[in-house]
C-alpha cells in the first residue's frame, strides 16, 4: 500500500454486458501525479475508468482513494471528477451554470458559485466566457469548460478519457499543455486515458500500457519507448526492429552480425527503435534499401539484408535512395534485450507469461521490480 | 462471474414488467372477453356452450368479403397518402414557430367524427363548396370509391405524423445536414442520407398506428363512406344496430379478425422497414 | 436572398392554415342558428348551440371529470411508462420485440373492438363505474403512446450526461432534476400532451366503464349527427383543454425545471 | 428474419396469455345476489326509492327532449325524492351493451343502467335473455291511465310487453315537405313514383339498418305486402337521389339533404320531428308533415328497467312519473315537445283531462295519422333489412 494519498486499484474484475474485459487488474497512481493509461482501442481503458468512477460495477477487486476504500460507494460519493471524450455539457445551461454544477450540488451560495466558476474558467483560459451559451462554442472551448467544471468539483482524483481525441492538432497541443499545467499547479492525482503513444509520452509522468485488459508495463514514458518489457509493448511504442536470435557469450548473432547482448545465454530478442539506427561509413551490417519514404521529420528507410529486415529513420539530407547499398550501425547503448526469452513470435498478447492468469499478470503492472525497471 | 450481468437483465425486465403486465391484465382481459363473446352467445338460458357458428356465418357472408377488400384498400390509400403528405409538410414546418405548428396540429384534438362533420359541411351536397361553386363537379361524400374517407383521414392523420416527425427532427438534424452538405452531398442526397434516416422510424411507427386506426374505426366511413360496401368496422357496427344481443357475436368476430389483420400488417410493415434499412 | 425566409414563412403559414381553416367552419356553425343552402353566410346567428350544450348542466361536470381522468391516466402512464421506455430506449433488452408487441397491442386493436370486452372485464375486476376505473381504462390507450414517445428521448446521449452527473457528485435526485429531466424535456412534454389528448378523446372506453359518469366526449358525441350546431358549439369548448395542455407543456419543455 | 423469429416467439406467448385470460373471464362469479324481495305496494317502492340516484340512459342528441327531461322530469323526480341523472348516449346499443356485459360477467345486481329508453328489437332479444325486470308496470299508480287492451301498447313489435317495460311515447311515421317549394306533396305511393318520374333524384331514404330507413321500408311493406313492397322499392331506386346508388346513413343526414334543397322530402318515425327541426333551425318554417299512403306505421316507445339495476325502486318511481298525466300533457304540448301521449285520455280524471284538450294546434305536428299500421314482429325486422341490402342496395 504505497499510494496512501493516491489511487490504488487491486485485482479489478469487470465484465460490462457479461463480457469479461478486466480480469484481476491492478493499478496505482501516486498522489499528486499524472499517470497516462495508454493502449489500443478495445484494450479496456474506458472500462477501467468507468469502474474506478463507479459507473461500471465490480465483480471483484478493490479501489482505494486517499486511503479510503471507495468501490462500495455510489459514483457521486467517490470524490472523483471525469472529463469525457465528448464535453457532455448540459445543453439547457449556460457556460457558467455548467461549470458551477457541482458547486450548486454542494450547496454553495449563488455569489460564491459565480465567483468560483469564473475563476475556474479563467484557469482554463476562458475568462469572459461565463455568460455564453454552450451551443456556439468550438470543440476545444467546450472541452475546456468541461475541464473547468471538473476542477470546480475539487476532486480527489481527476480522470480524463481521451480528452483530446476530438480536437484538431493545434488545439490538442494547447489543451495538452493546459492539462499538464493545471494538474501540476493543483497537485491533482490524475489519470488520463489515450490511445496515442506520443500524447502519452508528453502528458504522463508515468505511463501504463494496457493490452487486452491487462496492464503490461507501468513506468516512466522513456522506459516504455526504449526498454519495453515485451515485443507487444515494443510494437505498440513503435519499436519496429525486433531482432531474434540466440545469445552466446554476451553476443547475439543476427543476420550474420554479432550484436552486443548482456545477460545469460539462450534465445533472446533485441529491440532498437528506427530512429536509433544510424548510417555508417563502414561496418559489418551492409544492407540494401528497398523503401525510402519522406515523412517530413525524417526519411523512413526499409533495408534488407538477406531476408532480415531493418527499419531506420534518418535525416532527409543524409537519406540514400531506394536501391542503394548502405552500411547500418546499431549503437550498443541503444540495443535493448527484452526480458524473458521465448517471446519470438510476439503476437500482441505474448508477454512471456505462459499461463498468464489474472493474478500473475499484475506482476508486470503493479510491480516496479520487473526487469525493465530502471530503478 | 456473470451473476452481476444476469441480475442487471432481471432488473431491466423488472422495469418493463409494470407497463407490460398492466396492459396484459387490463387490455388482454378485454380482448379475451371479445373472443368469448364471439364464441359463446348469451341466449334465453344464459351463456350456452361455445360454438363456431358466428365465425362460420361471418366468413360465409359475401358482404364481409366485400368489406374486407374495401377496408384494406381504404386503409392502404389513406395511410400512404397521409405519410406522403406528412413528409414535405414536416420539412416545411421544421423551422416554423409554435404558432404555425399549433395551427397545423389543430385537427389532432378534434374527434374524427367531428372532422367528418366539417368535411360534410364543406364538401357534402348542398355544402359550402357546393354553394360557392354553384355545383360540385364530383361527389366526395359517399362516393363509391371511398375517396371521401381517404380525404378525411389524410386531413386528420397528417398532422399526427408531422408532429411525430418534427419531434425526431429536433436537435441534431440541422448539424448533420450541414455536415453532409459540407461533404458535398447534394440536396437530394442530403434528404436521402440524413433526413430520411431521421424520420423513417417515427414515420413507420406513426403509419402503423394510423393504418390500424383507419382499418378499425367506424366513425368516418359511417359519415362519408358509400352505402355499400361497408368497411369492416361499419359492418360490425351495423350488426348491432337493431338488436345488440343478436349481433354482438358477429361484431366481436369481425373486430377480432380486423385486429388480427392490423397486427399482421404492422409486423409486415416493421419487417419491410427493417429490410429497407438494410438495403 | 432576403425573400427566401419570407417565402418559407408564408409557405409555413399557408400549410398551418390549410389544416386549421377547414375546421373554422365549425366555429361558424356553432353560432349559426340557421344556415341552409344556398346561403354562403348563416341566415340567423345565435347562441342556441351553446344553450343546448349547457342545458343539463352535466357538461361542466363532464369536462371536469375528463380533465381529472386525463391527468390521472397520463400521470400513471408516465410513471409506469418511464422505466419501460428507458429500458427500451437504451436497447437494454435482448429481445425487445415481445415487449414492443405487447405494448403496441392497444394501438393496433381498434378501440371499437375492445369496448364491449372492456366493460365485462372491468365488471369482473370490480373497477367499473368510477373515476378510478376510467383512469385505468384510459391507461390502456394512453400507456402505449406514452412509452413510444418517451423511449425516443432516451439513449446514449442521456446516459452519457447522467454519467457525467454521477462522476461530478450529483445525487440521484439532483441528477434527475438537473440532468435527466431537462435532457428528455421535449419528449416528456410530447408524451404528456399526447397522453392527455388520447385520454381526452376516449369515447368508447369512457362509455364502456364509466357507468354513465359524464365525460366530455360522451356529452359531445350524441349531438354530432342530430344537432350539428350544438355539436359545433361543444367542439369549440372541447378543443380548449387540449390546446391549453399543448401550450403549457410547450412552455415547460422550453424552460427547464 | 428477425421479425419472423420474434413473431414466432410472440404469438405463442400471446396465445397462452389470452387463453389464461379467457379462462379467467369464463370463471363464473359466485356472489351474484339472489332475487331481491319484491315489495308489495307502490308505497313501499316509493319509500325504498328515497334518496336513490337513477341513471336513465337515453339518446342525447335531441336538445328538446334533453330540455324536457332536465326541466320537467328531473324536478318532478326530485319532488318524489329521487335524484334522476340523464346519461346521454349516441346509440341505444351502448346502453344495452352495458346491461349485457353485466349479465355476461355473471353479476345480477348493482348495474349502472337503471332505466333505458329502448327500441323494440333490443327489447325482444333482452326479454328472451331475461335482461329486464319483470311484472312491475301494471303496479305503477299511473298505469291506470293506460289502455292495456290497446294492441300498440301491450305489444312492442308484436312481442308481448308482459309488464317488463312502461310505455312512454307514441311514435308515428311521417314525411315532410316544404310547403313553399311544393304546395301539395304526393300522398300515395303511386303519386310519389309519378312525382319522381317528373323530378328524378328528389327523394331518398336512409339505408337500413338505420332506424328510420328500416321504418320506411316497413311502412311500405305494411302498406302493400313484402313482395310488392320490394318491387316498388326497386322501381323507385333509379329515380332516387344519386340514382339510388347511395343512401343517407341516417335520418339526420336526410334532414340535412332536405334542408339544403337536395331532396324534396324528409321523414321520421318521430311524430314531432318537423317541430323539432324547425325549432333548431334546420328546417324552414314552411315545412309541413304529411303521411304517405293510407296510414302511418305507429309504435310506442318504452322505458325498461334492467333486472340487475342498482336502483330499481327509484327507476319505477321515475317510470311512473313519465306516465303521469301532468308530464304526458307537457310532452304532448307542441311548444315543449309535441309527442302524442300514450295515455288513454278518457281515463284521465276530468280535472287533468283539460290539459290535453287545451293543447295548441301546431302546423308542425299532425293530429291525424290516418289508419294505424301495425309494426312487424321484431324477429322479422332483421331478415327484412338483409333482404333490402341484398335486393335494393346491392341489386342482386
Amino acid at each position: 500500500m504505497t499510494a496512501e494519498g493516491g489511487l490504488l486499484c487491486r485485482s479489478l474484475t469487470v465484465s460490462p454486458g457479461g463480457v469479461g474485459v478486466l480480469r484481476g487488474l491492478s493499478l496505482e497512481v501516486a498522489p499528486g501525479t499524472r499517470t497516462v493509461l495508454v493502449g489500443p482501442s478495445g484494450a479496456g481503458k474506458t472500462t477501467l475508468l468507468r469502474a474506478i468512477a463507479g459507473l461500471e460495477p465490480l465483480e471483484g477487486g478493490e479501489v482505494h482513494l486517499v486511503g479510503r476504500r471507495i468501490d462500495g460507494l455510489a459514483a457521486h460519493r467517490r470524490r472523483i471528477a471525469v472529463v469525457f471524450q465528448e464535453p457532455r455539457l448540459l445543453p439547457h445551461l449556460g457556460v457558467e451554470d455548467n461549470v458551477a454544477l457541482t458547486l450548486r450540488a454542494a450547496g454553495v451560495g449563488r455569489g460564491e458559485r459565480r465567483a468560483r466558476a469564473r475563476a475556474g474558467l479563467e484557469e482554463v483560459g476562458l475568462g469572459g466566457f461565463a455568460g455564453r451559451r454552450t451551443q456556439g462554442l468550438s470543440g476545444g472551448e467546450q472541452q475546456r469548460v468541461a475541464l473547468a467544471r471538473a476542477l470546480c468539483a475539487e476532486p480527489d482524483l481527476l480522470m480524463l478519457d481521451e480528452p483530446l481525441a476530438a480536437l484538431d492538432p493545434n488545439r490538442r497541443e494547447e489543451l495538452r499543455r493546459l492539462i499538464a499545467r493545471v494538474q501540476a499547479q493543483r497537485g491533482l492525482t490524475t489519470l488520463i486515458i489515450t490511445h496515442d503513444r506520443a500524447e502519452a509520452a508528453e502528458l504522463g509522468e508515468r505511463v501504463a500500457l494496457m493490452l487486452d485488459g491487462r496492464i503490461v508495463q507501468h513506468d516512466e514514458p522513456r522506459a516504455l519507448f526504449e526498454r519495453p518489457v515485451s515485443a507487444a509493448v515494443a510494437r505498440f511504442f513503435g519499436v519496429a526492429n525486433l531482432l531474434h536470435g540466440t545469445v552466446r557469450d554476451g553476443h547475439l548473432s543476427w543476420a550474420g552480425v554479432a550484436l552486443p547482448a548482456p545477460g545469460p545465454d539462450g534465445p533472446a530478442t533485441l529491440a532498437i527503435r528506427p530512429d536509433h539506427v544510424e548510417l555508417a561509413q563502414e561496418g559489418p551490417l551492409r544492407a540494401t534499401v528497398t523503401e525510402a519514404v519522406y515523412t517530413g521529420a525524417h526519411v523512413r528507410l526499409v533495408a534488407l539484408r538477406g531476408d532480415h529486415r531493418l527499419e531506420a529513420h534518418v535525416a532527409p539530407a543524409l537519406a540514400p535512395p531506394a536501391g542503394a547499398e548502405v552500411t547500418l550501425e546499431l549503437p550498443a547503448q541503444r540495443l535493448w534485450r527484452l526480458p524473458g526469452d521465448s517471446d519470438s513470435d510476439g503476437d500482441g498478447d505474448g508477454d512471456g507469461d505462459g499461463d498468464g492468469d489474472g493474478d500473475e499478470l499484475s506482476e508486470a503492472s503493479g510491480a516496479p521490480s520487473s526487469p525493465a525497471d530502471p530503478r | 462471474m456473470s451473476g452481476l450481468h444476469a441480475s442487471r437483465r432481471w432488473r431491466d425486465r423488472a422495469l418493463v414488467a409494470p407497463a407490460v403486465s398492466v396492459l396484459a391484465l387490463l387490455f388482454g382481459g378485454a380482448v379475451a372477453g371479445m373472443l368469448k363473446t364471439s364464441l359463446v352467445p348469451l341466449g334465453a338460458d344464459g351463456l350456452s356452450g361455445a360454438t363456431l357458428d358466428t365465425w362460420r356465418e361471418l366468413l360465409g357472408d359475401p358482404a364481409f368479403v366485400d368489406a374486407l377488400v374495401f377496408s384494406l384498400r381504404v386503409t392502404v390509400l389513406a395511410t400512404a397518402a397521409s405519410a406522403a403528405l406528412a413528409v414535405p409538410v414536416a420539412v416545411a414546418l421544421r423551422r416554423r414557430g409554435l404558432a404555425i405548428r399549433s395551427l397545423a396540429a389543430l385537427p389532432l384534438p378534434v374527434p374524427h367524427l367531428l372532422v367528418a362533420v366539417a368535411a360534410v359541411l364543406w364538401l357534402g351536397a348542398g355544402g359550402l363548396a357546393d354553394r360557392l361553386l354553384g355545383g360540385l363537379p364530383v361527389n366526395l361524400v359517399r362516393d363509391d370509391a371511398g375517396v371521401g374517407i381517404v380525404l378525411v383521414y389524410v386531413f386528420r392523420e397528417t398532422p399526427f405524423l408531422v408532429l411525430l416527425m418534427l419531434a425526431a427532427m429536433g436537435r441534431g438534424l440541422q448539424e448533420r445536414t450541414e455536415a453532409a452538405a459540407v461533404l458535398g452531398a447534394s440536396p437530394g442526397q442530403r434528404a436521402l442520407w440524413v433526413l430520411w434516416p431521421t424520420i423513417r422510424g417515427p414515420l413507420v411507427v406513426g403509419s402503423i398506428i394510423v393504418g390500424a386506426f383507419v382499418l378499425g374505426a367506424f366513425e368516418v366511413p359511417l359519415a362519408v363512406g358509400p352505402s355499400y360496401p361497408p368497411t369492416l368496422a361499419t359492418f360490425a357496427f351495423d350488426a348491432t344496430q337493431g338488436s345488440v344481443l343478436a349481433g354482438e357475436g358477429l361484431a366481436a368476430a369481425t373486430l377480432l379478425l380486423t385486429s388480427t389483420i392490423a397486427v399482421a400488417l404492422a409486423v409486415a410493415a416493421v419487417r419491410f422497414a427493417r429490410d429497407a434499412e438494410g438495403a | 436572398m432576403v425573400r427566401r425566409p419570407l417565402l418559407a414563412r408564408a409557405g409555413g403559414l399557408a400549410i398551418g392554415l390549410a389544416f386549421a381553416l377547414p375546421l373554422a367552419i365549425l366555429g361558424v356553425r356553432a353560432f349559426a342558428d340557421t344556415w341552409r343552402a344556398p346561403a354562403l353566410v348563416p341566415q340567423d346567428w345565435g347562441l342556441r348551440g351553446f344553450e343546448a350544450a349547457f342545458g343539463g348542466g352535466a357538461t361542466v361536470e363532464a369536462f371536469g371529470n375528463s380533465i381529472v381522468v386525463a391527468l390521472g391516466a397520463t400521470a400513471l402512464a408516465l410513471a409506469l411508462g418511464w422505466p419501460a421506455a428507458r429500458v427500451l430506449g437504451e436497447r437494454r433488452l435482448r429481445r425487445p420485440g415481445v415487449v414492443f408487441v405487447a405494448l403496441a397491442m392497444p394501438l393496433l386493436v381498434p378501440p371499437y373492438a375492445t369496448g364491449a370486452g372492456l366493460t365485462e372485464w372491468f365488471i369482473r375486476l370490480r373497477i367499473i363505474d368510477s373515476l378510478g376505473g376510467l383512469v385505468l381504462a384510459h391507461l390502456t390507450a394512453v400507456l402505449p403512446y406514452v412509452v413510444l414517445v418517451l423511449l425516443a428521448g432516451f439513449g446514449t446521449k442521456v446516459t452519457e450526461l447522467e454519467d457525467m452527473g454521477r462522476t461530478l457528485g450529483l445525487s440521484p435526485a439532483r441528477r434527475l432534476a438537473w440532468v435527466t429531466l431537462p435532457s428528455v424535456a421535449p419528449t416528456l412534454a410530447a408524451a404528456t400532451v399526447l397522453g392527455f389528448l388520447v385520454s381526452w378523446s376516449q369515447y368508447g372506453s369512457s362509455l364502456a366503464v364509466g357507468g354513465g359518469l359524464p365525460m366530455a366526449p360522451l356529452v359531445l358525441f350524441p349531438f354530432i349527427g342530430p344537432d350539428p350546431q350544438t355539436a359545433a358549439a361543444l367542439s369549440l369548448l372541447y378543443v380548449i383543454p387540449p390546446i391549453l395542455a399543448l401550450l403549457v407543456t410547450a412552455r415547460a419543455a422550453s424552460s427547464p425545471l | 428474419m428477425r421479425a419472423r423469429s420474434q413473431l414466432r416467439t410472440t404469438l405463442p406467448a400471446l396465445a397462452v396469455l389470452s387463453a389464461t385470460l379467457l379462462l379467467a373471464a369464463c370463471g363464473g362469479d359466485e356472489d351474484g345476489s339472489a332475487e331481491t324481495e319484491r315489495p308489495d305496494s307502490f308505497a313501499e317502492i316509493a319509500g325504498a326509492a328515497q334518496g336513490q340516484t337513477v341513471r336513465w340512459w337515453m339518446d342525447g342528441g335531441d336538445d328538446r327532449i334533453n330540455a324536457y327531461v332536465d326541466d320537467v322530469v328531473i324536478p318532478a323526480a326530485r319532488e318524489a325524492g329521487v335524484r334522476l341523472e340523464r346519461v346521454p348516449v349516441g346509440d341505444t346499443a351502448d346502453a344495452v351493451q352495458r346491461v349485457i356485459a353485466q349479465r355476461r360477467a355473471g353479476r345480477e345486481s348493482g348495474g349502472a343502467v337503471d332505466l333505458i329508453w329502448l327500441n323494440g328489437e333490443n327489447f325482444a332479444a333482452g326479454k328472451e335473455a331475461g335482461l329486464w325486470l319483470e311484472g312491475w308496470v301494471r303496479d305503477l299508480p299511473n298505469a291506470r291511465f293506460v289502455d292495456f287492451d290497446d294492441p300498440t301498447i301491450v305489444n312492442d313489435f308484436q312481442v308481448p310487453v308482459d309488464g317488463q317495460e312502461a310505455p312512454w311515447s307514441r311514435a308515428a311515421f311521417a314525411l315532410a315537405h316544404d310547403s313553399e317549394e311544393l304546395a301539395e306533396p304526393p300522398r300515395t305511393y303511386a303519386a310519389l313514383l309519378e312525382y319522381l318520374r317528373r323530378n328524378p333524384g328528389r327523394f331518398t331514404y336512409p339505408a337500413p339498418p338505420d332506424f328510420t330507413g328500416s321504418a320506411f321500408v316497413r311502412q311500405v311493406v305494411a302498406a302493400m305486402g313484402e313482395d310488392r313492397a320490394f318491387a316498388y322499392l326497386r322501381e323507385l331506386k333509379p329515380l332516387m337521389y344519386r340514382d339510388g346508388e347511395t343512401f343517407p346513413e341516417s335520418a339526420d343526414e336526410l334532414n340535412d339533404l332536405f334542408a339544403n334543397g337536395q331532396v324534396d322530402f324528409a321523414m321520421s318515425y318521430e311524430a314531432n320531428f318537423v317541430a323539432a327541426e324547425v325549432d333548431n333551425g334546420t328546417f324552414p318554417q314552411s315545412t309541413r308533415p304529411f303521411v304517405l299512403g293510407e296510414g302511418a306505421l305507429v309504435n310506442v316507445s318504452y322505458v325498461t328497467i334492467p333486472s340487475d339495476a342498482a336502483n330499481q325502486a327509484g327507476a319505477q318511481v321515475v317510470a311512473n312519473l313519465l306516465m303521469s298525466p301532468e308530464l304526458q300533457a307537457q310532452k304532448a304540448d307542441p311548444e315543449i315537445l309535441g309527442i302524442p301521449t300514450v295515455l288513454d285520455v278518457e281515463r284521465v280524471p276530468p280535472d287533468l283531462r283539460g290539459r290535453f284538450d287545451e293543447l295548441d294546434e301546431s302546423p308542425y305536428v299532425l293530429s291525424d295519422f290516418g289508419q294505424v299500421e301495425q309494426e312487424l314482429p321484431a324477429s322479422s325486422v332483421e331478415p327484412l333489412e338483409q333482404r333490402w341490402e341484398r335486393e335494393i342496395l346491392r341489386g342482386d
